[in-house]
This record gives C-alpha cells, sequence and structure tokens, in this order.
C-alpha cells in the first residue's frame, strides 16, 4: 500500500504513537522501551509484513542519541522507518532486535562500536571494527587529535 | 544393472567434462598470438596513456612561461584532502593600484586521490591532468610540487 | 693412473664414438674394465659408485631445475602469459637465479618445533625420491641399478617420501601444516594401491618385474599397445594416481594455498623449503619415467609389425631421446592437468579412490589376466 | 583487541581453532576468519573485520558532497561507479532535479560495465580459490578491455570518480560506444569458455553443488542480497523493483534461482553478466545527444531532511542514508553496505562444511573488505 494508506493503518494498528509522512517513507518513532513489541508488530502483522530489515543507523542529534531502522516488505514491496531515541548519553540502552532479524546482529554491533548505544540481551555485543581502547567516533563530541586533522 | 549403467555413465561424463576443460586450456597453448603480455619497460616507446588519463595535475604554462591561475584558491577549497595549498602574495601592479597574485601553488601528489575537482572548478583553467604515471620517487619530499614554474607570469586577460 | 683408465676405456671401445649413443653397455663395460684392471676391485667399485653417484646427483639438480622452468612456461603459455623472460634468453636462466636467491635466503628458525624432525624431513623427502632413480633405465645400457624386482623396488622407496611430509607437518607446529600433512598421508597412502596395481597389470602382461626385461618385452609393440583395453585403462589410471601421488594437480591438497596457505611447508624457508620444491618436480619426473617405461617402452623405440624401413627409421633415433620425449610426454600430460583443474576436497579425494579407481583396477588387473592366459593380446 | 584475544583463547580449550587471516590467499584483502574446526569440519566462522576502517561516514561529515563522490569510490573499489552513482542520485532527489536521457543512459552503461568487469574479477578470483588457477588469468585478461574503456573515458581504471551531483565530469569519449560494441562481441565469443573451464567441470560440480544452502527465509532474514540473495529466490534487484536512472526503460530479466547453494551463486552471477550485456545492448545506440551534466550551483546545500537512496551494486543493494541539516556538508550520512551485510550469514552457512568448502562460500559470496570496514 501506498505511504498515505500506510500511515493510517499504522495509526490503526499501534495508537499514541508519533507517525508522519516524512520526505520518503512513512516515519514512526517509538520509545526504546516500546521498540521491540513495535518491530515485532510491524513484521508480524499480516497487512503490513516488515520482513525485510534494510540497515540500522545510529545518529547523534547533538543532544540526545537515535536510533533509525529501515524496514521493507519483501511481499507487498512498502517500506516504513522506524525511529527511537535514548537521552542518556552515559549508559544509553536500547532492547535488541536482532531475534527478529538475523541482520540486526552485525548493524547493532556496528552501531554499539561507532557511537556506544548498548542493545539489552543481543547475543554477543562486541565492537566490530575499532579497538576496545577507542571512543565512540560518529558521537559529535569526539575528539581525537591524532588522526582527525582539520585545515 | 542400471546403477552399473549409471556408474559408468557417470565416469565417461565427468572425464568428459574434464577434457573440454582441457581443450581449452590446450587451445591456448598452441596459439601463442593470444598472449597479451606487455613487455612494460621495453615498450615505453610505443606506450602512450589516454588523453584523458589521469597522471598528476600540472599547471600548463605557454612558451613564455605565463601561467592561467589567479590565485583565487577555489581548487584548495574544492580539494577533498588538503592537498593542494595556494600560497598568494599581493603586488602593486605598475598602475599603482593593490593586485593579488600566486606565489606558490603547492601540491600533494602523495595525498591526491584524482578526484579531479580542482581541474573541473577551476574558473580560468589553469589546472590539468598529465599523462606522466611513473611517480616513484626514493624520497618522499620529492612528492610535494610546486605547480608554478619559477617566475612565471599571469597570462594576458585572465582575471 | 687415471690415464691408465682412460686409455684402457677408450682401446676397449672398438666403435666410433657416436655408436654410444645406442648403446652404452660398451662404454661402461669399458670404464668398469679400465678400473678393475688398473686398481683392486673393492676400490674399483667404490669409485664406480662414486662416479655414478656424482652424476646421478648432477643429473637430479639439472632436471629439478629444468622442470621448474618448463612448468612455468607451459602454465604461463597455457594462462596466455608469457613467463619468465627476464632473466637469460627465453628466461632460460630464471630458475638457476632463483635457485642462488633459495641459497642466500635465511633459514628461519621455528619457535617450539621439534628442531631434529623439523630439520631431518626435507632430507627424508629428496632421498626418498633420489633413491627411486637408481633402478630407473635411461637408456639402453645406462641403468644404475638392474634389480630383478626393480618395479617392486621402486614403489616401495618411493612411497618413502610421505615420511618426510608427515614429518615436516607435525614437526613445524603449525596447524596448517599439520592439517596439510594428515590430508597428504591419507591422500598418498591410498593412492600407493592404483599405482602398485595399475603396474601390476602390466606385470601380468610382462611376465617380470626387472626393467631392463620389460624394455626388452616390448621391442615388438609397446604395452600399451599390446594388452590393448586394459592396459589402456591401466595407463589413465596410473596418469591419475601417479598426479595425487605426487601431489600436484588437482590433487594438491596438502599444500592448497587458497585453504592452507601452503600446507605442510608453510614453515620451511631457504634451502630446506627448496628441498620440497625440488622432490616435487623430481617426483614427478621418476613417475612419469616409470610411466613411460612400463607402459611406453622406456627407451625402445616405436616399431610397428614388419614395416621394416619404418622400424629402421625409428630405431635411428637414439634411445636415450625416446626415453626423454616419453618421459616429457607424460610430464606434459600433468602439468596440463595441474593447470586447468580446479581442487578437489579430501573426501571427494577419497572417494574418486575407493569407489572408483580401486573397483576399476581390480576389474581391470582381472581382465588382463584373463587375456594374457587366453592369448588375446597382440 | 583484548576482547577478541580473550575468545580465541575460550576457543582453543575446545575445538581446533585456525586463524585464517588478515593475510591469507583465500580471504581477499584483510578479513581474520577465527575458524573452529573439529579435524576438517568447520564448527564456527568468527569474523574479525576492521583492519582498514577508514571511518569514511565520519569523513562524510565534514566534507562536502561532492567530494563525497571521491569517498564512495574507495568503498567497494570493484563497483566504484555505482557507488558514486548511488550518492549522486541522493543528492539529487534531494534537490529534485531533472536529469536529462543522456546522462541516465549514459549512468546505466557504464553501471552494467561496471558489474560485468566486477562479476569478471569475482570469476577470477573464485576459480584461484577452487584451485583452478589459469581462471584468474583468464578473467583478468577480459576485464582489461573493460577498464580500457574506462581510462579512455573516465581518466582512471578502477577508481573512476566518473559520477557528480548533476550529471558527469565529463562526456563520454567519442570512441566510447564503439569500444562497448566491440567488447560485447568479444565477450560474448569468451564466456562459453569460462563454462567450458569452470561451470561444466566435473569436480568443479563436486565441490559446489550442495554447499553453504542458504534458504530464502534465511537470505531475507540476514538481508542477503545481491546475485547471492537471487541464488536463494529472494527477488532484490532493486534495478527491478525500484528502477533508478534508465533501468525504467530497458527490459530486463532478474536473474532468479532456488536452490541457494554455492554452485547457483556461482550461476546467478554468470547469468548477470549476460543480462548486464542485453541491458547495453539495448541502450547503446540510443544514447540521446545533449549537456552531460546539469548546472549545479557552485555551493550544494541540501535542503533539512533525510534522504535514502537504494541502488545495486555488483554485491548487492547499496543504501545511501543522508541526513542533511541544510549546510553545506551533510549531518549524518550512512553507507549500507551489501559486503558488511553478506559477511553475516558466512557463519550460518558454512556450519558443518569442510575447510575447502568455507573457502568456497567465501568466494561465492564475493566479500570485497574495503566496503565491509567502510
Amino acid at each position: 500500500m501506498d505511504n498515505n494508506k500506510l500511515e493510517e493503518f499504522i495509526k490503526s494498528l499501534i495508537p499514541e504513537t508519533d507517525v508522519k509522512i516524512g520526505k520518503q517513507y512513512v516515519e514512526v518513532t517509538v520509545t526504546p522501551a516500546s521498540l521491540h513489541s513495535t518491530a515485532k508488530l510491524l513484521r508480524d502483522n499480516e497487512e503490513t509484513r516488515f520482513d525485510f530489515l534494510l540497515c540500522i543507523t545510529g545518529v547523534d542529534w547533538g543532544q540526545d542519541l537515535g536510533i533509525i531502522y529501515h524496514l521493507r516488505s519483501t511481499l507487498f514491496g512498502h517500506a516504513i522507518v522506524l525511529k527511537t531515541m535514548v537521552c542518556d548519553r552515559i549508559n544509553p540502552v536500547v532492547d535488541t532486535i536482532s531475534d527478529l532479524w538475523n541482520t540486526a546482529d552485525f548493524h547493532e554491533r556496528e552501531v554499539y562500536d561507532l557511537l556506544g548505544i548498548k542493545f539489552a540481551n543481543h547475543p554477543d555485543l562486541r565492537r566490530l571494527f575499532l579497538d576496545s581502547s577507542w571512543g565512540f567516533p560518529l558521537r559529535k563530541d569526539y575528539v581525537d587529535d591524532v588522526n582527525i586533522v582539520t585545515k | 544393472m542400471r546403477s552399473i549403467i549409471n556408474y559408468l555413465k557417470e565416469i565417461i561424463e565427468g572425464i568428459w567434462s574434464l577434457m573440454k576443460g582441457m581443450k581449452v586450456t590446450g587451445s591456448y597453448f598452441v596459439r601463442p598470438s593470444t598472449i597479451v603480455t606487455q613487455k612494460y619497460p621495453n615498450n615505453r616507446k610505443e606506450l602512450v596513456m589516454f588523453d584523458r588519463f589521469k597522471g598528476e595535475v600540472i599547471m600548463p604554462h605557454n612558451e613564455k612561461n605565463e601561467h592561467k591561475c589567479t590565485g583565487c584558491g577555489i581548487c584548495e577549497i574544492n580539494c577533498p584532502n588538503g592537498s593542494i595549498e595556494v600560497i598568494s602574495k599581493t603586488i602593486i601592479t605598475d598602475d599603482g593600484k593593490k593586485k593579488r597574485i600566486i606565489d606558490k601553488h603547492i601540491y600533494r601528489l602523495s595525498m591526491c586521490t584524482f578526484c579531479a575537482l580542482c581541474v573541473k572548478t577551476c574558473p580560468s583553467n589553469a589546472l590539468a591532468f598529465s599523462q606522466e604515471f611513473e611517480h616513484a620517487v626514493f624520497n618522499r619530499a620529492l612528492l610535494i610540487k610546486t605547480l608554478n614554474k619559477p617566475g612565471s607570469q599571469l597570462m594576458k586577460g585572465v582575471e | 693412473m687415471l690415464l691408465n683408465i682412460i686409455s684402457n676405456t677408450f682401446r676397449t671401445l672398438a666403435e666410433p664414438w657416436w655408436k654410444v649413443l645406442y648403446d652404452f653397455s660398451p662404454l661402461t663395460k669399458a670404464i668398469d674394465e679400465g678400473l678393475r684392471g688398473s686398481m683392486p676391485s673393492f676400490w674399483a667399485v667404490t669409485v664406480e659408485m662414486l662416479i655414478i653417484g656424482v652424476l646421478i646427483l648432477l643429473f637430479y639438480a639439472l632436471v629439478g631445475l629444468f622442470l621448474v622452468y618448463a612448468e612455468r612456461k607451459v602454465c604461463a603459455f597455457m594462462q596466455n602469459r608469457l613467463g619468465p623472460n627476464r632473466v637469460g634468453p627465453f628466461g632460460l636462466f630464471q630458475t638457476i637465479a632463483d635457485l642462488i636467491k633459495l641459497l642466500f635466503v635465511e633459514l628461519i628458525p621455528i619457535k617450539n618445533a621439534d628442531k631434529f624432525l623439523f630439520n631431518l624431513a626435507p632430507f627424508i623427502v629428496i632421498i626418498a625420491s633420489f633413491m627411486a632413480i637408481a633402478a630407473i633405465p635411461f637408456a639402453k645400457g645406462l641403468q644404475p641399478i638392474d634389480l630383478n624386482i626393480g618395479v617392486l623396488y621402486v614403489m616401495a622407496v618411493s612411497s618413502m617420501g610421505v615420511i618426510g611430509v608427515l614429518l615436516a607437518g607435525w614437526s613445524s607446529n603449525n596447524k596448517y601444516s599439520l592439517i596439510g600433512a594428515m590430508r597428504s598421508g591419507a591422500q598418498i597412502v591410498s593412492y600407493e594401491l592404483s599405482v602398485g596395481l595399475a603396474l601390476i597389470t602390466v606385470v601380468i602382461l610382462a611376465g617380470t618385474m626387472q626393467f631392463s626385461e620389460i624394455v626388452e618385452a616390448q621391442r615388438t609393440t609397446w604395452f600399451i599397445f599390446k594388452g590393448h583395453i586394459p592396459a589402456f585403462i591401466a595407463f589413465i589410471i596410473f596418469l591419475i594416481a601417479s598426479t595425487a601421488e605426487t601431489n600436484r594437480g588437482p590433487f594438491d591438497l596438502a599444500e592448497a594455498e587458497s585453504e592452507l596457505t601452503a600446507g605442510y611447508h608453510t614453515e620451511y624457508s631457504g634451502i630446506k623449503f627448496a628441498f620440497f620444491f625440488l622432490a616435487e618436480y623430481i617426483n614427478m619426473f621418476i613417475v612419469a619415467s616409470i610411466g613411460a617405461t612400463i607402459f611406453l617402452g622406456g627407451w625402445m623405440p616405436f616399431h610397428v609389425g614388419n614395416w621394416d624401413g619404418f622400424n629402421m627409421v625409428m630405431d635411428f633415433i637414439p634411445p636415450f631421446i625416446w626415453y626423454i620425449g616419453k618421459t616429457a610426454f607424460i610430464i606434459f600430460m600433468m602439468m596440463w592437468f595441474k593447470w586447468t583443474f580446479p581442487r578437489l576436497r579430501i573426501d571427494q579425494l577419497l572417494t574418486l579412490e575407493w569407489k572408483y579407481l580401486l573397483p576399476i583396477n581390480l576389474v581391470n588387473v582381472l581382465i588382463m589376466a584373463l587375456i594374457v592366459l587366453m592369448g588375446w593380446h597382440f | 583487541m583484548e576482547e577478541q584475544t580473550k575468545t580465541i583463547a575460550v576457543d582453543e580449550q575446545q575445538e581446533y581453532v585456525i586463524n585464517m587471516g588478515p593475510q591469507h590467499p583465500s580471504t581477499h584483502g584483510v578479513l581474520r576468519l577465527v575458524v573452529s574446526l573439529k579435524g576438517e569440519i568447520v564448527k564456527n566462522v568468527e569474523p574479525h573485520i576492521g583492519y582498514i576502517h577508514r571511518g569514511i561516514e565520519k569523513m562524510c561529515e565534514s566534507i562536502t558532497y561532492p567530494q563525497i563522490i571521491h569517498l564512495t569510490d574507495r568503498m567497494d573499489y570493484l563497483s566504484a561507479h555505482i557507488n558514486n552513482e548511488a550518492v549522486s542520485l541522493a543528492v539529487e532527489k534531494a534537490l529534485e532535479v531533472e536529469i536529462p536521457d543522456r546522462i541516465k543512459i549514459i549512468r546505466t552503461i557504464m553501471a552494467e560495465l561496471t558489474r560485468i568487469q566486477s562479476h569478471q574479477l569475482w570469476w577470477s578470483s573464485f576459480g584461484m580459490d577452487l584451485g583452478g588457477l589459469t581462471c584468474f588469468f583468464y578473467g583478468l585478461r577480459d576485464r582489461e578491455k573493460i577498464l580500457d574503456i574506462f581510462e579512455e573515458t573516465c581518466g582512471s581504471r578502477m577508481i573512476v570518480s566518473y559520477n557528480c551531483p548533476g550529471g558527469l565530469m565529463y562526456d563520454i569519449h567519442p570512441d566510447f560506444q564503439k569500444k562497448v560494441k566491440e567488447f560485447i562481441k568479444y565477450f560474448r565469443k569468451i564466456l562459453p569458455e569460462y563454462d567450458q573451464l569452470l561451470t561444466g567441470n566435473v569436480i568443479f560440480h563436486n565441490r559446489s553443488k550442495g554447499i553453504g544452502i542458504l534458504s530464502r527465509e534465511d537470505a531475507i532474514s540476514f538481508g542477503v542480497t545481491g546475485p547471492s540473495g537471487r541464488a536463494s529466490g529472494f527477488e532484490c534487484d532493486v534495478r527491478k523493483h525500484e528502477p533508478y536512472s534508465a533501468y525504467d526503460k530497458v527490459d530486463l530479466k532478474e536473474v532468479l534461482f532456488n536452490e541457494g547453494d554455492t554452485f547457483h551463486r556461482y550461476l546467478a552471477r554468470i547469468d548477470e553478466m549476460r543480462e548486464s550485456m542485453n541491458i547495453i545492448e539495448q541502450l547503446i545506440d540510443n544514447i540521446p545527444e545533449g549537456p552531460f551534466a546539469v548546472k549545479m550551483k557552485p555551493v550544494i546545500k541540501l535542503p533539512e531532511g533525510e534522504y535514502y537512496q537504494r541502488v545495486e551494486t555488483a554485491r548487492g543493494e547499496l543504501g545511501v542514508f543522508i541526513i542533511s541539516d541544510g549546510n553545506k556538508n551533510p549531518y549524518r550520512v550512512k553507507f549500507r553496505s551489501p559486503n558488511f551485510v553478506n559477511l553475516s550469514v558466512l557463519n550460518h552457512i558454512s556450519k558443518g562444511m569442510k575447510i575447502a568448502d568455507l573457502v568456497a562460500i567465501g568466494g561465492s559470496l564475493d566479500l570485497v573488505i574495503p566496503d565491509i570496514d567502510r
């Protein structure tokens, strides 16, 4: 179904969530607590069937850390963007969805590696690219005098 | 009985498929004319690069040792990894007004990624690519080049 | 004294020198008599052994170098390349340059390796191939030692190399090496069977295990034509199995470079590695020359029944040219296999041996026995 | 990396752990696989990556959009052109620039040429993984011809920074069409040799059939796209389902298999080469006249918002996700790189196989390490 119908449907499916049509896709913003249940609902619902997780993007919105999930349905071909925010910069924790989509395993490890967002009950949450002595480079307040040279 | 026939059929088909592969290599073995090897250092004479080949960034000078670079620094801004540095100076032209001309156009070949943004965006087409590709030197300092030749002037009519 | 020996030698050599090309026995006999005439027989035999040893060593090194060069050129031409073409004309001296390089390369000592076995392994591999050469008839009258069980001897000795491979893999204390050694152990032990049975097939036809008599028996027709179908099948099986036994071609699992980096000789460097490298090619040469001797009549020229003119022409070509030509043909076949096929997996390797080659081989032996008994061969 | 060493130490008490890589002939690049074995049987494969992590996403936050192009070249250096196209398309979509047909068609032709040469190199290295060293040289020999076409038009062979936001860097070379037609004629003649050498070979069949089977459900759940995913019956060809440049003008057949083993991942790529040649033949003769680039502002500023662009590279679906805050350089750029996702399936499909199969599976997934690490 197209974005408008999808928006309507999801509004009816999950009430009291902020659903709006972005530039390309329908964007659903949920709280970290309700992330896992929402994702499961979106994946298993007969009308939506979002069975293909494209990518997980961690963003540092300056104040709080956000995670953006791009979902697609290989059956109906419609897409959706699932968003969540965590305010705690010291110890941000989000539920893992690697039990729903296997591909989330690596993507969440990458997000943890680059932004330091921990994923609760992830099978093995280890840093993927970097040594454990590094900071979290994709945060905006990351400073590295050695490797980042600015003219 | 059928199993035995299948067994033998399997063997024969397998051997046949292997023979087909051997036919390919064997046919090349007896056709040395298809060899594509280039004897590189020996064919320097007839080895010509395509005229768009991005060898290194140069600043073409004409016979009067004039270039077109006005020292505006757009190439320096557009270079993604800071391999271009334009050092300009201001002089007093003979009719008494200040003019900003280029002192040194420094180009670090060791950092260049040949994205061609400097050549594309130069407003006065002062930069170009040369087809020179043998860049190996024994001293890294030699890879930091000054593009404008010593004593070179700005070409007339270029602002 | 040396002059004395040489003068004796040439006095007893009645014919002109080029006759030697067709039959070396007068020359060898002359040398023998010359030596015995000028010193007690013990010393004579000692000197002869020394001469033969030195000659074989030289031959060994030359064959190794040339085969490496040949392999490079062959694979290069099969791959649309030129191959070595810088050192010397057509890169002829490339392998010599590589040998010099290998001689000067540092021998890296391996920590926690079993030093004694680690150093012993290359020598076992070399010695095994070295001993096998001793029984091979290179030309008429040019055979270091003519055992009456030559086939058995060569089989036994050439299969000793696997011990060196196993030791190398075990002692270098490297996981890749160990896997490679285990693989090659299983591989060589099982492929010995096929090689042996393929040779037995022809031994039945020949009725002897002595190389000289096997070659003599092929004066009229080579065995591959004489014992038509079973001999041909045996030849094919021998090609496959011997390729596998020399750890080459599609069967180079022991040193599968895309899986085990270099297999059992991962940790070896310098001249020790060169020993393995050389032994591989010499083994290839040995199995090829055995195949040439058993199936293609060794140094015996190609004769067809009663075309006397044709046979005359064939006889005009010296025997060792025939021998080298046949060996080179088999070696080329092995190189062709290697540079065409992808590698097998270890279980498929054993499946090929135990499910295909061995049963066919056993049936083949029976057929050959029947043919010999019924006298259906040519 | 003490975490990694710790896990290895734990494994060593239980199984026979070998360490494939970072320098290993069969991991094309600096990929490190910690493989736990029982004899020859693979119990567990644990990829350790990041040896060439360059932080491209971090770099992109400090440079302008035209400058991002030359970084995307360095991600998947075998589909450099398609990566450039992805960023260009994303920027053009954000600015709502209308791209003339000439640019679209040239981009498509170049993208398909890139796909062919990438698959040729994959074929070479896959043959080499299986021990058929001759394949390597044949594949590279034919790849040279495409690289020459690239060099003549783009100025570089592999790292072609040919796209830019709003069009192309240069116009195509006058000989471009002639050369491409020559190449297609030549390569149609050569492809049967590939089949004779490897595809029909009985040893190759035994090595690849039924090895590393990936079911359709797992392919979707792991997000395995590209030929690897299509070999499992996952209809994931972005060119067909979400046509971007000129793919809506051509009729292209999506190569699909249902077996999902190594052999069909191989076949999928071989068929894709033929399919790409069909696409090129449809387009090469009707390149309309016109400009090769749209006039863009000297400083490109994207309006505030989030833009996601999917393209089909030679290895799967590349997603470019740009978050702009209205400045001349992006707030956040995320590359959803196909190899990163395809690598995550390696452990799942190579359990219980042999080492040789692990090498074959890794080759058939066609990993390019710089794209994994970014």
